[in-house]
């Protein structure tokens, strides 16, 4: 039962995260290889304030989300100066820079990284495993209804003008570069989210849970699922949560088996499993 | 030498040249005359090999081209220079050449330089200079003189007087004339600068939006009440 | 101690060049972002190491590693990137990353996960220059870096299909229209550049003694921040960033009053590096 | 010109210039667009006239000169501003946003308003906002096609989609560039009797165009550019007499 529950809390995290990103990605086009780092700042937030003033993880959440977002609309500037491929390599090194700071600035606890972190508590009961699962089955629930409300807003269609032609959108009244800036603040206030449950959770973190094959493994959700969609993310954050746990028989072979699917998808499937322009939700909503 | 038959081609779902046929006879110099869209530049890279053809026919000395790539019709002597001078910038301008004569060897190559530097003389006091930073009708020189290096016997060109000064066109103009009076070069001159491309074109034909309007010598064109109309209303 | 540093820097800007330069012909031919490449050094050094066995010669272990990786590179354009090429630019990216993880994970269940010293320990002999010691080591993989940067130079520059290297990297149109078979010259970018990194590769594993599967991540990131500052595609670029880097990490890791991480380095100086001119050193 | 000269100054670009790299592309370009008129701006490939367009719209910055919108200097803001200003445009290579809907494409410039501030951009478009999105489809003859996604367009009906996308801006300007190129004929008649009800609706429109033939009917006076600087000005009839004109258009008499 345990086990299951930790799966299905792995579940909430990574979708809250994939969510996260393909606001970023998926509705503004803006490639981000370095999500990770975002995801670390919220855990990093949360893990210091907890053990170092002694506050409730309540208190340390919602400071993990602004403090994310505000790391991200700083982060995000790049985006206004460099696009495309440049982007995608700052965005790497931004990754390798949070990381290697946590790890070997004292403050942020070096190589040991934080532990102590407290397990979230209303009053003085501890939450139960399956608690802290319902719990953070109702934050991603959350998650998706703010990227969905985004999406489906004003912001979302200034975002989604931005990523299909910047000189377009701007000439529609679209300011581009507070747009870009919003998406990564929005995309890194969520990410903190995540980063906040995943040190609570855990109770011990350490810079190497932020490293950038974790930013790979984020965007390939999106990536698989279908990008820019809700739906996508979703699937995609619940199809790669549970593979790796399929394939532990194989866990030798695990890794690989998700790279050459990983080539597989892009070589042969790029627009994702249930993507718009993806043969099966072409089928789906055709039938419907 | 050149003959096209019924092409059709389409950028995405758009038809740009639609049941274009023409015949460019050798050491002619043959003029196909439009305004902005009718599809000129991509008639002459469809004859290239840079653009797919959907339907119809490309055959150059009795032989359909019409599947083969870009460089094997260059192999074949087909030339061309782009619109608006393009040439590779980063590159010299010796090194533009020495690129143009790639499939000609050292001794002709040498010879062909010095062919070329005879007709643009500028272009060899400007030999070493990268060619991004040559004027727009050093540029066009170069470009002409780049696709003039592969020793093509069909010389395409896409609106060498695009953007130049007309002390410039003319003697660009002067020197695509002289060489074809000289050596006897088949020309495929594409131009929305009618009376210049007239005055030296054996033949001309005026396509508009993708369609022929109408063809013929450059006499029977200007007098044409149709060409007059396409262009000034 | 700071002459010390400076071969020290030039030694590993050496390699950092010979990696980033592979990423740098790539990204000039076909504008891919080509990570994988640094899985291709990985596998130099491993084919070094077989080559070594079998016949434990250093020339034989080069020619083979460098044939091998060749191949490898030519093979990954074919089969992955030419098909995706007219996909969304983030399609060739994250096939890249992922055929880099292949890769290594490839290299872990043949080779296994640990560290494999190279067969042969060479002793260097050291050259003093006044009361300055110059560690023979540094000195083989600069050589070795400077040969190799000579002879890409050469082809580069001095040859035809360098001459069509170039400029079908400037203009791809204009160079087919010359006679230029462009699908040819973009496989024989990877050729080259490939070889190049598994030479680079071969010469880690002797420098360091240690041949391991995930030797290609450091490699892979920095040659990415590389040919950022170096401006995309260009191979000048590419060299002054390269080497630059190297010095940078040589001198300040050996001055800096705090432990900081060489690799996040290249990154930070990168970030520095954009902020002030976005279009890199010698961009187009 | 007489009767332009009654209406009201709407637009008024003084002495600009513009130079990339080695080119310079407006050597010092003046224009005055008055109230509800049509102005045709012409010129051969090369001549200056989207860079001329770019400027107004914000695309560029001028090097030196004045653009002034209703009194106003516009020549430093950015593209959006001046798209929130009232001036809107369309491109001479269509720039729709490909993989959204055509009902979407409308909706985006509809929102402009909303993109000011923060307090609008989480709101969601309410029915009025479709409502008046399939009034201003109907206008170019796109709502039958309103749900399809933008990509599956052919070229006349993207360039009637940027018409719509420009009028959700609710300007008082619209630059068109380019409205027929790449037309097939029975289009062309289309674009033109829009761009009639544009001005029939009190819109003052700038037409970059080389077409002439097809200007000739729409516009009342027509400005010729050149090589970056104006050789002409005047009625169509003025201008296509105009031996400068034709020099240009026709190329120069003398080779050889």
């Amino acid at each position: 039962m345990n086990y299951y529950l930790t799966i299905l809390i792995y579940m909430g995290i990574n979708s809250i995260l994939a969510l996260s990103l393909n606001i970023i990605v998926g509705y503004a086009g803006q490639i981000s290889l370095g999500h990770a780092a975002f995801y670390g700042v919220g855990a990093y937030t949360s893990a210091l304030i907890a053990t170092k003033l002694g506050v409730s993880f309540w208190v340390a959440l919602p400071a993990a989300i602004v403090m994310t977002a505000f790391i991200g609309a700083i982060l995000g500037l790049p985006s206004l100066r460099v696009s495309e491929d440049f982007l995608a390599i700052t965005t790497i090194g931004i990754n390798f820079v949070v990381q290697a700071t946590f790890k070997y600035v004292k403050f942020f606890g070096g190589a040991l990284g934080v532990s102590g972190i407290p397990f979230p508590s209303i009053g003085h009961h501890n939450l139960s495993l399956a608690e802290f699962a319902l719990m953070t089955t109702i934050f991603t629930v959350l998650a998706a209804i703010i990227t969905y409300w985004v999406s489906v807003s004003w912001i979302g269609l200034g975002l989604k003008a931005v990523r299909e032609d910047e000189l377009a959108a701007s000439s529609s009244g679209v300011n581009v570069y507070k747009f870009k800036v919003l998406a990564f603040i929005i995309g890194s206030a969520l990410a903190g989210l995540a980063g906040s449950l995943y040190a609570h959770f855990m109770m011990f973190i350490t810079a190497d849970d932020f490293s950038f094959p974790l930013s790979i493994t984020i965007l390939s959700m999106i990536v698989i699922g279908g990008i820019g969609t809700v739906r996508g993310a979703f699937l995609g954050a619940i199809l790669l949560t549970i593979l790796p746990e399929l394939f532990r028989p194989l866990a030798n072979y695990r890794m690989l088996v998700y790279a050459i699917l990983l080539i597989l998808f892009m070589r042969f499937l790029p627009e994702g499993l249930i993507g718009d322009e993806s043969i099966l939700w072409k089928k789906l909503t055709r039938k419907a | 030498m050149l003959r096209v038959e019924k092409l059709n081609v389409y950028y995405d779902r758009l038809h740009v040249l639609k049941d274009i046929s023409f015949e460019v006879k050798e050491g002619e110099i043959f003029s196909i005359i439009g305004a902005n869209g009718a599809g000129k530049t991509t008639l002459l890279r469809s004859i290239m090999g840079l653009k797919d053809v959907a339907d119809g026919k490309i055959i150059f000395k009795g032989k359909d081209i019409t599947r083969l790539k870009a460089h094997e019709r260059a192999s074949l002597g087909i030339s061309l220079s782009f619109e608006g001078g393009r040439i590779l910038r980063t590159l010299t301008v010796e090194e533009n050449l020495r690129l143009g004569a790639y499939r000609i060897d050292k001794d002709r190559f040498e010879e062909r330089l010095r062919f070329i530097y005879k007709l643009f003389p500028r272009l060899e006091e400007r030999k070493k200079q990268i060619a991004g930073s040559l004027s727009g009708g050093e540029r066009q020189m170069l470009s002409i003189s780049r696709a003039l290096m592969t020793e093509p016997e069909l010389l395409m060109l896409d609106e060498p007087s695009f953007g130049l000064a007309p002390k410039i066109v003319i003697e660009i103009f002067q020197v695509l004339k002289k060489l074809n009076e000289d050596t006897g070069l088949t020309l495929l001159l594409v131009e929305q600068n009618v009376k210049q491309a007239l005055k030296i074109a054996h033949r001309a034909m005026v396509i508009e939006a993708g369609y022929e309007v109408t063809r013929g010598t450059p006499d029977e064109i200007l007098t044409n009440k149709e060409v007059i109309e396409a262009y000034l209303g | 101690m700071f002459l010390q540093q400076v071969i020290n820097g030039f030694a590993s800007g050496g390699i950092y060049t010979l990696v980033a330069l592979g990423l740098t012909l790539v990204y000039g031919v076909l504008k891919i972002l080509h990570i994988a490449h640094a899985g291709i050094y990985a596998l130099g050094a491993y084919l070094a190491l077989i080559a070594y066995r079998i016949y434990p010669n250093i020339y034989f272990a080069f020619a083979f590693a460098m044939v091998g990786t060749a191949i490898g590179g030519y093979l990954v354009q074919k089969y992955l990137y030419w098909p995706i090429l007219d996909k969304p630019r983030i399609v060739p990216l994250i096939a890249s990353i992922g055929l880099f993880l292949a890769l290594e994970e490839l290299y872990r269940l043949i080779w296994g996960p640990y560290v494999i010293p190279f067969p042969q320990k060479f002793h260097w002999k050291s050259y003093n220059l006044g009361h300055i010691r110059l560690p023979g080591s540094d000195l083989f993989v600069f050589a070795l870096s400077l040969f190799f940067l000579f002879i890409l130079y050469w082809i580069v520059n001095r040859t035809k299909v360098g001459l069509a290297m170039r400029a079908v990297s400037d203009d791809k149109e204009v160079a087919e229209a010359s006679g230029i078979d462009s699908k040819w010259i973009i496989a024989l970018s990877f050729i080259i550049g490939s070889a190049l990194a598994g030479a680079a590769g071969l010469m880690v594993g002797v420098y360091y003694n240690s041949i391991y599967p995930t030797m290609g991540d450091v490699p892979a990131y920095k040659s990415l921040a590389i040919i950022v500052v170096g401006g995309m595609g260009s191979i000048e670029g590419t060299v002054i960033a390269g080497f630059g880097l190297g010095l940078l990490e040589a001198l300040l890791i050996g001055y800096l009053p705090f432990a900081f991480p060489r690799d996040a380095l290249a990154f930070i100086a990168m970030i520095i590096f954009l902020l002030i001119k976005p279009e890199g050193l010698f961009s187009r | 010109m007489e009767k332009a000269n009654q209406k009201s100054v709407i637009l008024e670009v003084k002495n600009v210039k513009k130079r990339f790299g080695g080119i310079q592309a407006l050597k010092g370009v003046s224009v005055t667009l008055y109230e509800g008129e049509i102005l045709g701006l012409i010129g051969p490939n090369g001549a200056g006239k989207t860079t001329l367009f770019n400027c107004i719209a914000g695309v560029y910055h001028p090097d030196e000169g004045e653009i002034l919108f209703k009194g106003k200097h516009i020549e430093k803001l950015p593209p959006n501003r001046i798209a929130g200003l009232g001036i809107a445009r369309t491109f001479q290579i269509v720039r729709p946003f490909k993989t959204l809907s055509v009902i979407k494409n409308v909706m985006v410039s509809l929102g402009h308003r909303n993109y000011v501030g923060y307090g609008r951009l989480f709101k969601r478009p309410k029915k009025d906002d479709y409502e008046r999105a399939m009034e201003l489809l109907k206008t170019v003859g796109l709502d039958g096609k309103k749900d399809e996604i933008s990509a599956n367009l052919s070229l006349g009906e993207l360039r009637r989609l940027e018409v719509a996308r420009a009028l959700a801006l609710n300007p008082e300007i619209i630059l068109l560039d380019e409205p027929y190129a790449g037309l097939r004929r029975h289009e062309e008649g289309r674009i033109s009797e829009m761009i009639l009800d544009l001005k029939k609706r009190g819109l003052s429109i700038i037409i970059v165009e080389h077409r002439v033939r097809l200007l000739m009917e729409l516009v009342e006076r027509v400005v010729v550019l050149d090589m970056g600087k104006i050789i002409a000005e005047g009625s169509p009839e003025e201008v296509k007499r105009n031996p400068r004109v034709i020099k240009a258009y026709l190329g120069e008499e003398e080779v050889a």
